[in-house]
């Protein structure tokens, strides 16, 4: 199916609003008006809707089929929480109107707070943070914050394990600190004397995920807070991989200084194709004195915005008051599940890998086989060894199968890493097909018959992109036919 | 739960194949003393219909600008956003899908990407832009670390007419930054930055229609700044000004940062709000955020993919040009799905009926008796000046059902000057009696308060 | 206009293409003296939120049954939809699509039908159910004319507790037919109908729980009914009873009619709803409506398509079952989606609570001096005698901002014996609280009318 | 793609509900008790969205892709309407709560009246009706009831034109008239001389399609009018081809007695794959005493509801007022296009039909030349003569191009027609691929290439369906395979 692009179908007169043609008083303009063209093309109503409704058809999407992508938390967005985001007294109100106007909305992000203290069992919560990467950049900034303040500017170097996520690194080098990876032990953990050999006085903070991105929960998590709080250290926890524990472990109760959370997947606020998110982040009692502005307090008359505190660490990391529209949705979720049904669906989807490891293993090489898995079941690509068949194809050939392909290529500690995350959202029954379908995949490989795998996807609304050339020659924007330099002749 | 497809047996018998005695078992790495050893004290699971009236409770103790008159912008804008858009975006393969990594079957939301960059690209007159960014905010601070990283300069200078919560996060990001310049706030519109280039300088940042709603000379400040080798970054706050006022790119802006809110998505109190971020050609690499580029596939027909992730966190780690990852891909799809009904027709009818409203309350608020208009020039939003302190007045006149813009002292509370002032905009939900009652209500609280 | 794809020029070139000199040559054949003849005097197009702005306007004139305590019923109820529920039906190619005549592209609306009649055949314990018809009072009226058909006999016996609205409607579509009897109304449950039935009887029409919120025996009717031959039509106006009450299917029905629009769908006041017809599986070739049926394709897979289509007008023309055409398709997928949330678990859980909170609310007026409840038997609805008329009580009640329920007046306007008599249910929405500040209100107004 | 049914993926103890279990006191159930199985099969919310999402996927659509459906107007629906249908103050609102408390609806009805009635120059409209059938009925019964009133209850003969829709004489045969058919000219219309003929002392109404059902503008529509009024008959117009006139021509002026508007046609408010509709009814001075209740009327008080009438002709046809749903899109739709906007749709509905004839007559055959089409297009199938290929073939092969195939086989009049309603929806670009297509089909018919048409479709969720079996084992509910009886042996 080929849908022209919007500027192929519309043009400069055509468009979808009705408005006013009006006589401009341009005394006030100051002699800036636009003598340039806009050139900007406009579709009618009926157009447009056809134009979004085929377009979306050639996604792929959590409500037309299973999205196991490690990592990721791809599950269900109930609509409910669409219906209470676009209630007028949370999507029409404005975030610079009186105080004493939107008393409701101080009270929902109090009420969002006591949710993520409770679960996280931490003192404070900046709310703020426009998703997870901003969060992590949040709380290492009250990290270095902290240890400015006690005068202890001098410690650079934070430790990644080499297993983490792409924003750890980028999130510590971005404000100064000197990256020193920690390696894994054989069995996909951090081993604890590890980080205590790289710990030093130079040593700001460790940034570790748990469970950690090979789906496991770090056993010596709480000896690793120890020491690093012993050198003087903080512990930031990433933690896009909550769902897996929400209501049945506390990080504060490991020891986790800062974490940041992820709303729109743990509290599934929906991902529309890559955001908005929201990433509040949870402060252990030494970092709660350098939490951003702004914050909720209980005041004389009501609610109350704290939006400046003068000589504040931290000052402010985004306009206005963050992601209200997603905290309006995570705190639905919340409700919904109430504290019974939040643990019951990190217990779901804790089951749920470990079904899916338990159906594949047979087939499927396991590279951390002695732990039970937490919310993903990670196989590495050693039974494609010699089938001619890669890891990238594996994951073209479940296209074709209707499933979105798992996360590959990470974590990069294993070669050929496949990280499938079912959530808790996935019935048995399409956990069944889909672990029928990669065992018939995995056959299939084995059998030889490597085209299949090598051709996908034949299914999908394109075949395999050639990413290579849009990176050597970038085309960014749509150009006029007419505006394009002429070939050569 | 109505959210958890497992019945007790199905859990059962997936216990079995696992070959674990309970769910407890999966849980065995965890240590003993932090499994389930609290009691979180939170409410059970509730009725739909009951989190709907709890939520219900908590959205009408708010008062919604539909509500009554309402003035308020200062970077963020009520506008009509057509049902359509809501619409389109509620739609689940847009809603629901992922980042688009796997772009066989992310065309959807690619090719949208790719027209998005392509709209913004127009109406800032630049020649590329990205997929978005968080919001204005954020944008703002990300361009100045890619006018360090392009110029491989320090010095970065503030205008005084550049949000006071944009200037904030700038100083967040930049902290102890010796080399960051933030001119003090310039309510009268005489803000005086091009005598704070000099050799050293990376970037100016310059914001128009400025936060007090002046229009601000984009090409003199472009080539003040280029005369030292430094770049101009441009800031708006309000994008439905490009409709009206000369675009950037054609001024001699080197990066553009909107907000891109007024366009299809709704106040929401502060957030989710879109980032947009446009540039010269060959400053693509240095450009933080995704990218989405035109490609062919292996039969030959034309597709999209994110490209360029060279620049980005999940290849380059540590040498990324950012940390950032998800973004705002569904105000974009609002934003972008607004403006192609809009096209070149209805964007700039709009734009000019912001401006025809704006006047219009321009005027009106100068038969208010001690109302004073600090603009010139404007293009929906401006400043007045008040006889008396301008929190106490907005106060009042909520009170009475009028939301008539934000008192300056709220963004700067320790600035003694700029007490008296309020920010008020107008758009195309203005209506002419919204504005008399303004006028009528605050001519009121003035004279109440003088007494 | 926002809404028309064409520019002028686009107009222009269509018309050369034609031949046409303009439009106007296009309606060449309409009389002169009858072609744009007029001023239509209307207003002209407008912005969107300008029309939102009116609509809303009119809506906020109003007073929704969620703005307070709210106790209306009488053949439409307010119970919860599930989000989901409105939200898929307002998919594109749920929303958009038409009748499904072309199978092989309406698998989606066909396939739902099929389990949307096998859901309705499931609650009522009937072998058939069709695809749906307006609603239940013309259902209603559909069913005494395929009764006719059946027994080729004339008689048709209308139960007094059937719904007045439902009786007034079968009058109309049997006009001047001597064999129709209407029962006086049985406010008090002791309605006889089975004295009536005869050896020319080709039906009686029971409904239960009735008008006035009785259960009445449908075994006994039934076997009444099939002992002279005739066909029993069980009428139900509340489908949420049947979570609770035995299926009418199981107790000897023939036919059985029901308003469907408790779930799934909206108050709408008054529409659209849904009505649903469920038979005997010998009795399907008289069936009026759409029918769904399970097939083939060409390749041999499971596929569904409209058949029995020889009933229908659109081949039969004068000899059809009926002239129904469009139906209720997507209150039907309403209907299904929200009893596909519900399954056995949810529906009877619902049935129950509806049940418990109408027992709270019998209880609660029982201890209201003067309000006498005329039930031994209810599902979630009863009747209440006034010590005075009750119209102006249930109207004093509204100003007070509490939706009391129906004064049997309003729908009896002619007979003296209703006039003190209200009709009241509780849902599973109705509140403690909603049923204490009843009851206050009520007995305040009885007494301030007693004064 | 292939969805099972919802029986085969919930099942009892399924549920997407949360609803507290309560204690019941059963003493007021009087032993009604359920005591069979609902045997019901439940789905969890994601299991229900995924089913839901999937299967609509097999779905055409007006949004998704053309829909030249002749005589059923299938245009586009904005979403400004689902909107406002959708405020409390009208999706929650009780037919039968106070009147004092519906100001709002009440006026929303008598607005949209005020539409009908300018658009069409008649005296009355009766809103209730349920769809285009019920509203036949009604007005059907008005004139059943006018002349009884009048004591020409004698007048038992309706003429009905053999092109019109099989609700006309479905609808007349089910108040006991007798159909009696007249002819149509061979230029595709009907002669006034014809319909004299047909006149007599028993005839009670003709019922006639304006513009007919060939797409033709009844040219002596006036002067039949006359000549049934002369004979002491009514004229009941169908008005289901008022898209073609609405704010060009006022049917009134035509004197029509009766006529009924589709709202789900003419004005916009969605066919939701097979109803909702709304029927509304205008009626003529004559007819204006025989409209049923309810009606809106002034009063003292404000607005009134007239719920009874005594010894009243016609009572009621429908529970409560109609369809107020229905009322609400139709007039969003009115006020968004302004008298201006509805005149233009009518306008470009029939040059799109026009544009499309243009383009297409000289391959496709045209039974009725001589006149301007209306908003219609009608072809009939002779140029597939002796190509082997069927007009039903030539619609299923349009289906594997992405268009909905045309109305075939309607009207009867014509042998093996073919009706294409494209409205004012479609755009030039549309069009223009629409007739490309048509074109393209056409010439490969004649060329020879049977196969591409009797193997059709192909590219659509299902090949094409046996209807023959569907109709002689009705299979017309899921039965769980156990309960099915065992295939013989």
């Amino acid at each position: 199916p080929d849908e022209p692009l919007l500027f192929e179908i519309g043009d400069t007169e055509h468009s979808g609003v009705d408005l006013p043609e009006v006589t401009i008083d341009d005394s006030f303009l100051g002699g800036f008006e636009r003598k340039t063209k806009l050139d900007l093309a406009g579709l009618t109503e009926p157009e447009a809707m056809r134009h979004y409704v085929r377009l979306s058809r050639m996604n792929h999407s959590i409500d037309s089929g299973m999205y196991p992508l490690g990592s990721c938390t791809m599950k269900h967005n109930p609509r409910l929480n669409e219906k209470m985001a676009r209630l007028p007294g949370f999507s029409d109100i404005h975030p610079l109107q009186p105080v004493s106007t939107v008393q409701g909305a101080l009270e929902l992000m109090n009420q969002l707070s006591h949710w993520l203290l409770t679960l996280t069992n931490t003192a404070a919560v900046a709310l703020s943070p426009k998703a997870g990467a901003h969060g992590e950049l949040l709380g290492m900034m009250a990290i270095k914050a902290a240890q400015d303040a006690a005068g202890q500017a001098h410690r650079t170097v934070v430790l990644v394990p080499e297993s983490a996520h792409g924003t750890n690194p980028a999130t510590a080098a971005f404000l100064g600190y000197t990256v020193k990876p920690v390696p894994a032990k054989a069995d996909g953990t951090v081993d604890v004397e590890a980080v205590k050999a790289a710990l030093s006085p130079e040593v700001a903070a460790i940034m570790l995920t748990n469970p950690n991105t090979c789906g496991l929960f770090e056993p010596q998590v709480i000896e690793i807070a120890q020491a690093v709080h012993d050198a003087g250290a903080f512990f930031y926890c990433d933690g896009a991989n909550f769902n897996a524990i929400m209501g049945v472990v506390r990080p504060g109760d490991l020891g986790i200084d800062a974490m940041h959370i992820n709303l729109h997947k743990t509290f599934s606020t929906p991902h529309g194709g890559g955001g908005p998110g929201a990433g509040p982040v949870v402060l252990s009692q030494a970092l709660a004195p350098f939490a951003p502005v702004p914050f909720v307090r209980k005041g004389e008359k009501g609610l109350e915005l704290v939006e400046h505190v003068e000589e504040h660490a931290l000052c402010r990391v985004t306009a206005f008051h963050g992601q209200m529209g997603m905290y309006v949705r995570a705190l639905t979720y919340m409700l919904s599940h109430g504290g019974d049904g939040l643990a019951q669906a990190a217990q779901d989807a804790v089951l749920n890998a470990n079904y899916i490891k338990a159906r594949l293993q047979h087939i499927f090489s396991v590279p951390f086989p002695n732990y039970p898995t937490m919310h993903e079941a990670l196989f590495d690509d050693s039974f494609l060894k010699d089938t001619g068949v890669t890891t990238l194809d594996f994951a073209k050939a479940m296209i074709d199968e209707g499933f979105h392909p798992m996360t590959m290529y990470f974590p990069l500690v294993v070669h050929g890493a496949m990280l499938v995350e079912p959530t808790e959202s996935e019935s048995k029954q399409t956990l069944d097909r889909f672990c029928d379908v990669m065992a018939e995949l995995a056959t299939d490989a084995k059998a030889g018959n490597a085209a299949r795998f090598t051709a996908a996807p034949v299914k999908a609304p394109r075949r395999r992109l050639d990413e290579t050339r849009a990176a050597r020659q970038p085309v960014l924007k749509w150009e006029k036919p007419a505006d394009l330099p002429q070939a050569a002749e | 739960m109505r959210y958890l497809p497992h019945s007790a047996s199905e859990r059962a018998e997936m216990l079995g194949v696992i070959g674990a005695a309970d769910v407890d078992a999966l849980f065995s790495a965890v240590p003993k003393s932090a499994l389930k050893s609290f009691d979180l004290g939170l409410p059970a699971h509730q009725p739909e219909f009951l989190v709907e009236t709890h939520m219900r409770a908590l959205a009408a103790k708010n008062h919604a600008a539909g509500d009554g008159p309402f003035f308020v912008g200062a970077g963020a804008y009520r506008h009509h956003v057509p049902a359509t858009v809501d619409h389109l975006i509620q739609r689940s393969e847009w809603l629901t899908a992922y980042t688009p990594y796997q772009p066989e079957i992310s065309q959807g939301t690619l090719q949208m990407l790719f027209e998005f960059q392509t709209q913004v690209a127009k109406i800032t007159g630049m020649d590329v832009a990205n997929a978005s960014l968080y919001d204005g905010s954020t944008g703002t601070a990300e361009a100045v670390l890619m006018a360090k990283r392009l110029t491989k300069k320090n010095k970065i200078v503030l205008s005084g007419g550049l949000h006071p919560h944009y200037r904030d996060v700038v100083k967040a990001y930049l902290k102890d930054d010796p080399d960051l310049v933030c001119l003090s706030p310039s309510p009268e519109g005489q803000g005086d930055i091009l005598s704070q280039i000099d050799g050293n300088t990376a970037a100016i940042v310059v914001q128009t229609p400025d936060f007090y709603g002046h229009l601000r000379d984009l090409k003199a400040a472009a080539d003040a700044a280029h005369a030292h080798g430094a770049l101009l970054i441009v800031v708006i706050t309000e994008v439905v000004s490009l409709g009206l006022l000369e675009a950037p790119g054609a001024l001699g802006a080197d990066i553009v940062v909107c907000e891109g809110q007024s366009i299809g998505n709704a106040l929401n109190f502060g957030g989710p709000y879109l980032g947009l971020m446009a540039t010269r050609k060959e400053f693509i690499r240095q450009m933080p955020g995704r990218l989405c580029g035109e490609t062919v596939d292996a039969d030959g027909n034309r597709g999209f993919v994110l490209t360029l992730s060279t620049r980005e966190q999940h290849i380059r780690r540590e040498k990324a040009t950012s940390n950032i990852c998800t973004n705002s891909g569904l105000c974009a799809l609002a934003f972008s799905i607004h403006m192609s009904l809009l096209g070149e027709a209805g964007f700039t009818r709009l734009a000019r009926l912001n401006h025809h409203n704006a006047v219009k309350l321009a005027r009106m608020l100068g038969t208010v008796p001690g109302v004073e208009l600090l603009n010139k020039s404007f293009f929906n939003e401006m400043t007045i000046r008040l006889p008396v302190p301008a929190a106490p007045v907005v106060e009042m006149l909520a009170q009475a059902g009028v939301l008539a813009g934000v008192p300056v002292s709220r963004l700067e509370p320790y600035n003694p000057n700029v007490e008296n002032l309020i920010v008020l905009a107008a758009t195309e939900l203005t209506t002419h009696a919204d504005i008399e009652m303004l006028a009528e209500c605050l001519h009121a609280a003035i004279e109440e308060d003088a007494q």
